[in-house]
């Protein structure tokens, strides 16, 4: 039980920060990116490059990335998002599908098919009281929490957040207010982008990495984030850690297969309570 | 095609058949006699459909390259039929049967192929068969679900693959033999793999095991901690694991990192894959997993020739790029035994130049050599002994077994 | 050539079929459907099923046809309370589920090896020679039914009620429609039709297996609507047409570049199918085909840039 | 006449395929209120919207102090002195009367370093909100709110303030309230232009107005002589 929960964990802590990217831009931009997948992909390729091909240490690696990535997502927004920017929120999800699909290919085409790992030693598990815990936990723990906080701080503290929250509030009182919304879109995405970016180095630890790895995490990164109630990034946080934690311990009542149904099943009993997700605004009809 | 074309098509196809019958009857009868003259011209097109996008799209490359060595030597020597050139079409199967169905019909339909090979993935061939079969073309397949050959296919299917079914008592086999006692088994849940479960269950119990736990797990999932936990948590001797590469190695990194001793015994396809799971891995966490899968003929010359041709080291195991390129050369060996690329009529040569009796003859050139000289011969692959059964799956399937010691692969015996 | 066109042209009728379903559901309704694939799955398996079962093909297809349909309106019930964001993940779910069903529950489904030897309809009539073609007039004349149908009822006072709701919720209420009711119609009508759509995939190669049902198929989906210009039925007609025939056309692609390995080849492939998509929704925005009107646009109460507010 | 402060000429503009504002030409001169009335749907709030910069400009132009500003966005205009106060969603509930406000002048460039005397002199028309900064926007009344909107668009001294109908959802005495505070504003120099569908509160405190239809300007003139024509209903309802 006690380990199921640090399984859950650890799930809970790699979508965190996937959930929190997709809930920063959903925010501003009103349109969940179903990209945020090859996203991923791409950005643990990256890293990957960096680890292997080029023979840094992973934590230069991972820095690198996290410096880089926020540019891939920039010339994602320019080319394919700004363009669309006026259109319906569907549309621009269809557009980040076709984004999607270019993104997961260019990984292919340069990288090919197989699966690849970093090129760092794994570590047995410390023991703590019966339970067993592994470096990569605490890393993740360390990596996913220290930029929860930072994010928690930006948008709290600083008027690059306060911006951020005025547009997510009221985009057209923004411009009223003197915010530029491209300068706060084009920061909401880099933001997004060092977040994907870490968690693709997450990721790379935890599994292997191959063309197809962010699809297996964008239905759970989209429960997550709706859960939380989409638009809030804390809100993304404890979804994707109930849905890790109710994850794993759905596997001790039914087949671990069933899992991810289990995960939608409380998602879909939560918004039958609160239709907006843990964290949502009640949107305010007329 | 005017009036008259159509007449000496079948009328063609109709002594054709005959010479077929012929040739397959009377064997010394010489060769370049049986060779038809009036043999349609141009080249002789061959279809593959393998991945090379979607889930199992790692294992499309190799099987493509061999297929390519295999025709280019062909090409080389002479072609087949009195001077004809092989031409290759591959297309991408997109690791899914409607996309692989599409392709089917696009190798039939617009590239008039007249047969096709490949077919990595039981979805994928299950989808496409009956195209091929209301085709009357001949289909060779790399996948093992039993599925595949089992209906009526009017002898127009050859598996180059061990079937599921065999698979499995062969893991059960190495475990026993390994004095393990309590046993798990942690399958992906894919058609080839859930059929060799029931025999692998069978084995080992039958050779007084006892299956702990057995669990299917689906691939393409963030994590495999629960799986993970569930089955290595009971602490069994020993976990039979049959995956594929890239969920093979999310979970042994799960299972090192969980710090679980049970022993694992997988399939060579996850395990080893070419040296790519030691590279993802590394030797500690490979340390002491089996693996095994159906054995090329490791000791024959055509078999290291075959792998220095394809640019690999010397000792490498190749997974399916011995299938691929004995596809290709068993259906030539077949169209030049028949005399003629109409499918429906070489298909029933593949036995007469693959199975014995017939001289053992592994060197392609060679056998065709040998065929057109009249001789009775028995292909010998580089990915098996290509013998098959009358439901056209190979024969005499051996299994390699191997150990993973200090970051290399040992040879432990040879199963069957 | 012909029998590859004939075997294309069937895989876009059912293309078309499920673009229709979700078109009468978001297109014109405005509910996003995410668990598209999971009704088709759900529609082929019913008359798989029943068919394996002795069932025969009118039973089996009317099976799939209502179990959808319930299901599309069980599903819309639920998520009558909740705002379109969340009926996305409800949909979403429920495709999961079904694809969990169909590859856990092997007494039923057969698991991942699927069902195969599936019984064609009327095959014994038809001979295997002209099956296909037989096979393929029988998909056309669905879809032309159906598309005949929804145009009907699109220029009939439901089709306008519909739009009315998906412009403006507030102002169709108040118009003294029943929204829940409405949508509830709606999605049941796009449930029956992804039933049908399954139906056809079920025969189509006489063998189905989880993997044809993929989320690719909802992407598709979403892109022959959208590249057809939302709530048009003759557009999206032609758009999933182009899509399919873009994803076809490509595969032509090697033919005529040798330069790139095959799996290079591939990948460039899905980037020029999903690259076209996104040039097409920025280029071509209104679709290929303009949306049927028969009164004159209402007020853009619900523009993107506007929430409601 | 003075030389007008604002000059909008010909504008059309819209969201989807029609254009909602259909060549609209006004111009206002300093210190006056300029209202614009119409029937509902007519395009007012969308015409606010243009010369705010929230709705891109299709064609004409529009000039502030005799620079062309058609091509600005919002911020950009701020730059050049105008503020726009948004109909009724008009602060940031989410934050509190604090944030508001610092809002309002962090990103505003030149016209940002509003000292905190300059702060003080806005908070001192609004003493209500001055009070309690530290509430969330979100739970002010709808008086307050309004108080809380025009005080953050006073914050960076526009020359020239737009008001999209700044009584609605408002009880009448609220009304007059606010429209007191529109005129104290006026006072201390601020040009308005505002958009009301309250017409017989608006126009006893308006100078000029501007009675648009269907997207074009039906009729404009002096507030007090609107006033007294009888047939405002007929001007508001007659197909052009």
């Amino acid at each position: 039980m006690g380990q199921l929960i640090i399984n859950g964990l650890g799930t809970g802590l790699i979508i965190a920060l996937p959930a929190m990217a997709l809930s920063l831009t959903f925010g501003i931009l009103r349109f969940p990116n179903f990209a945020i997948g090859a996203m991923l992909t791409m950005a643990a390729y990256m890293a990957w490059s960096f680890n292997t091909i080029l023979g840094m240490s992973l934590i230069l690696a991972a820095a690198l990335t996290i410096l880089l990535f926020p540019l891939v997502a920039l010339i994602c927004d320019r080319t394919v998002f700004k363009p669309l920017r006026t259109r319906g929120p569907v549309t621009l999800l269809v557009a980040s599908m076709g984004l999607s699909f270019v993104l997961e290919n260019i990984c292919r085409l340069f990288y090919g098919n197989d699966a690849r790992s970093f090129d760092i030693p794994l570590a047995r598990p410390y023991r703590v009281m019966g339970l067993r815990i592994n470096y990569e936990l605490l890393v993740t723990a360390g990596v996913s929490i220290s930029a929860m906080a930072m994010v928690y701080v930006i948008l709290q503290h600083t008027s690059l957040g306060r911006a951020m929250r005025a547009v997510a509030d009221n985009p057209n009182l923004a411009a009223a207010r003197g915010i530029d919304a491209g300068w706060v879109i084009g920061a909401t995405w880099c933001l997004s982008g060092m977040l994907i970016a870490a968690s693709g180095v997450l990721i790379g630890m935890d599994r292997a990495i191959d063309p197809q790895l962010g699809w297996n995490y964008i239905i759970v990164c989209f429960a997550a984030a709706i859960l939380g109630g989409l638009g809030s990034p804390v809100g993304a946080v404890i979804g994707a850690l109930t849905l890790g934690i109710v994850g794993e311990l759905a596997t001790l009542i039914v087949d671990p297969n069933y899992r991810s149904a289990i995960a939608f099943l409380v998602v879909a009993l939560v918004l039958l309570v609160r239709p907006t997700g843990l964290l949502g605004r009640r949107e305010i009809v007329k | 095609m005017k009036t008259t074309d159509l007449f000496l098509s079948t009328l063609n196809r109709r002594r054709l058949l005959k010479a077929g019958v012929a040739a397959a009857g009377v064997a010394a009868f010489p060769a370049p006699f049986i060779r038809p003259s009036w043999a349609a011209e141009g080249p002789i097109k061959i279809g593959m459909v393998i991945p090379f996008t979607g889930s199992t799209g790692a294992y499309g490359p190799e099987m493509e390259k061999a297929a390519k060595l295999a025709v280019d030597t062909i090409n080389k020597s002479g072609g087949l039929l009195g001077g004809r050139m092989i031409e290759l079409y591959i297309e991408d199967s997109e690791s899914n049967p409607t996309a692989g169905a599409a392709a089917t019909k696009k190798l039939l339909e617009v590239n008039d192929v007249n047969c096709i090979i490949g077919y990595w993935g039981s979805p994928i061939a299950m989808a496409s068969k009956q195209l091929l079969i209301d085709a009357k073309k001949v289909m060779m397949i790399s996948c093992a679900a039993n599925a595949v050959t089992e209906q009526d296919h009017g002898g127009l299917i050859w598996r180059f693959q061990a079937k599921s079914t065999q698979w499995g008592p062969v893991g059960g086999k190495i475990s026993l033999q390994r004095g393990h006692k309590k046993i798990s088994v942690l399958a992906q849940q894919n058609p080839f793999i859930g059929s060799m479960i029931d025999p692998f269950v069978a084995e080992v119990e039958k050779g007084g095991g006892v299956i702990v736990d057995n669990l299917s797990y689906l691939p393409e999932q963030p994590s495999y901690r629960a799986e993970v936990e569930k089955i290595f948590g009971a602490e069994p001797d020993a976990v039979f694991i049959p995956a594929l590469l890239t969920d093979f190695v999310s979970i042994m990194k799960e299972v090192y990192r969980g710090g679980f001793t049970s022993k694992v015994c997988s399939l060579s396809i996850a395990a080893d894959a070419n040296g790519r799971f030691l590279e993802s891995v590394g030797p500690e966490v490979a340390e002491g997993i089996d693996h095994y899968q159906p054995a090329p003929p490791l000791k024959s010359p055509v078999y290291k020739k075959f792998v220095k041709d394809m640019g690999e080291p010397e000792d490498t195991v190749f997974l399916f790029a011995g299938n691929a390129f004995d596809q290709v050369w068993t259906a030539a060996l077949a169209i030049e035994k028949a005399g003629t690329d109409e499918s429906a009529v070489w298909t029933k040569s593949v036995p007469e130049i693959a199975n014995p009796p017939g001289a053992l003859v592994s060197d392609g050139v060679e056998a065709l050599k040998m065929l057109r000289a009249g001789e009775k011969i028995a292909y010998v692959g580089a990915g098996a002994d290509c013998d098959f059964d009358s439901q056209g799956d190979q024969l005499n399937r051996h299994f390699l077994h191997r150990v993973i010691k200090d970051g290399k692969n040992e040879f432990v015996q040879t199963l069957s | 050539m012909i029998g590859y066109l004939t075997t294309i042209m069937t895989l876009v009728s059912i293309a078309v079929l499920i673009a229709m379903a979700l078109n009468v559901q978001w297109g014109m309704c405005g509910m996003v459907n995410f668990g598209l694939s999971g009704f088709v799955a759900l529609g082929a398996y019913t008359t798989a099923i029943l068919m394996l079962n002795g069932t025969g093909v009118f039973m089996a297809v009317a099976a799939a046809i209502v179990i959808c349909s319930v299901m599309g309106a069980l599903l819309s019930l639920i998520s009558l309370r909740l705002s379109d964001d969340y009926l996305a993940i409800v949909t979403l779910g429920f495709g999961e589920v079904i694809r969990l069903i169909t590859l856990n529950e092997d007494w039923l489904t057969g698991g991942a090896l699927g069902l195969p030897g599936i019984p064609r309809p009327l095959v014994d009539y038809i001979g295997t020679d002209h099956y296909e073609k037989f096979y393929l007039a029988v998909c056309v004349l669905v879809v032309l039914l159906i598309f005949i149908g929804l145009e009907l009822a699109t220029r009939a006072p439901f089709g306008r009620a519909l739009r009315a709701i998906r412009d403006d919720e507030v102002v169709a209420a108040s118009l003294g429609k029943n929204v829940l009711l409405m949508r509830v119609k709606a999605f049941a009508i796009g449930g029956g039709i992804t039933g049908i759509a399954g139906s056809l995939q079920a025969f189509q190669f006489s063998y189905i297996d989880p993997s044809q049902f993929s989320a690719i198929m909802t992407v598709y989906a979403f892109m022959a609507v959208i590249a057809g210009g939302r709530g048009s039925h003759s557009g999206l007609i032609l758009g999933a047409c182009s899509i399919m025939v873009l994803l076809e056309a490509t595969r032509f692609l090697k033919d005529v570049v040798n330069i790139l390995d095959n799996s290079q080849i591939a990948a460039i492939r899905l980037i020029l199918i999903g690259g076209g998509l996104i040039l097409l929704l920025i280029y071509r925005p209104q679709g290929l085909i303009r949306e049927y009107r028969a009164t004159a646009p209402a007020a853009p109460k619900n523009v993107p840039h506007d929430r409601k507010e | 006449m003075t030389a007008p402060l604002l000059t909008a000429s010909d504008l059309r503009a819209g969201y989807g395929g029609d254009d909602i504002v259909n060549g609209v030409s006004l111009s206002v001169v300093p210190g006056e209120i300029f209202t614009i009335i119409g029937p509902n749907g007519s395009g007012k709030s969308t015409l606010i919207k243009v010369l705010a910069g929230i709705v891109p400009v299709r064609k004409g132009t529009i000039a502030l102090f005799g620079k062309d500003v058609t091509e600005f966005k919002a911020p950009q205009r701020i730059g050049e002195g105008m503020a726009y106060v948004p109909q009724e969603f008009n602060v940031f509930r989410n934050m509190t009367i604090a944030e508001n406000l610092k809002l309002s002048t962090e990103f505003l460039g030149l016209r940002g370093r509003a000292g905190y005397l300059e702060r003080q002199r806005v908070l001192d028309l609004f003493p209500d909100i001055a009070s309690r900064q530290n509430l969330l926007a979100g739970n002010l009344s709808g008086g307050q709110r309004q108080m809380l909107a025009f005080a953050c668009a006073l914050i960076s001294s526009p020359d020239i303030l737009l008001l999209d109908e700044p009584s609605a959802g408002l009880s009448p005495k609220l009304v007059i309230e606010i429209f007191d505070k529109v005129k104290a504003v006026n006072a201390l120099g601020t040009t308005v232009i505002m958009v009301e569908q309250n017409v017989a509160m608006a126009l006893p405190y308006s100078d000029r107005a501007l009675i648009l239809v269907n997207g074009s300007v039906r009729y404009q003139s002096d507030a007090t002589a609107l006033r007294e024509r009888g047939d405002l209903h007929e001007l508001f309802l007659r197909e052009s």
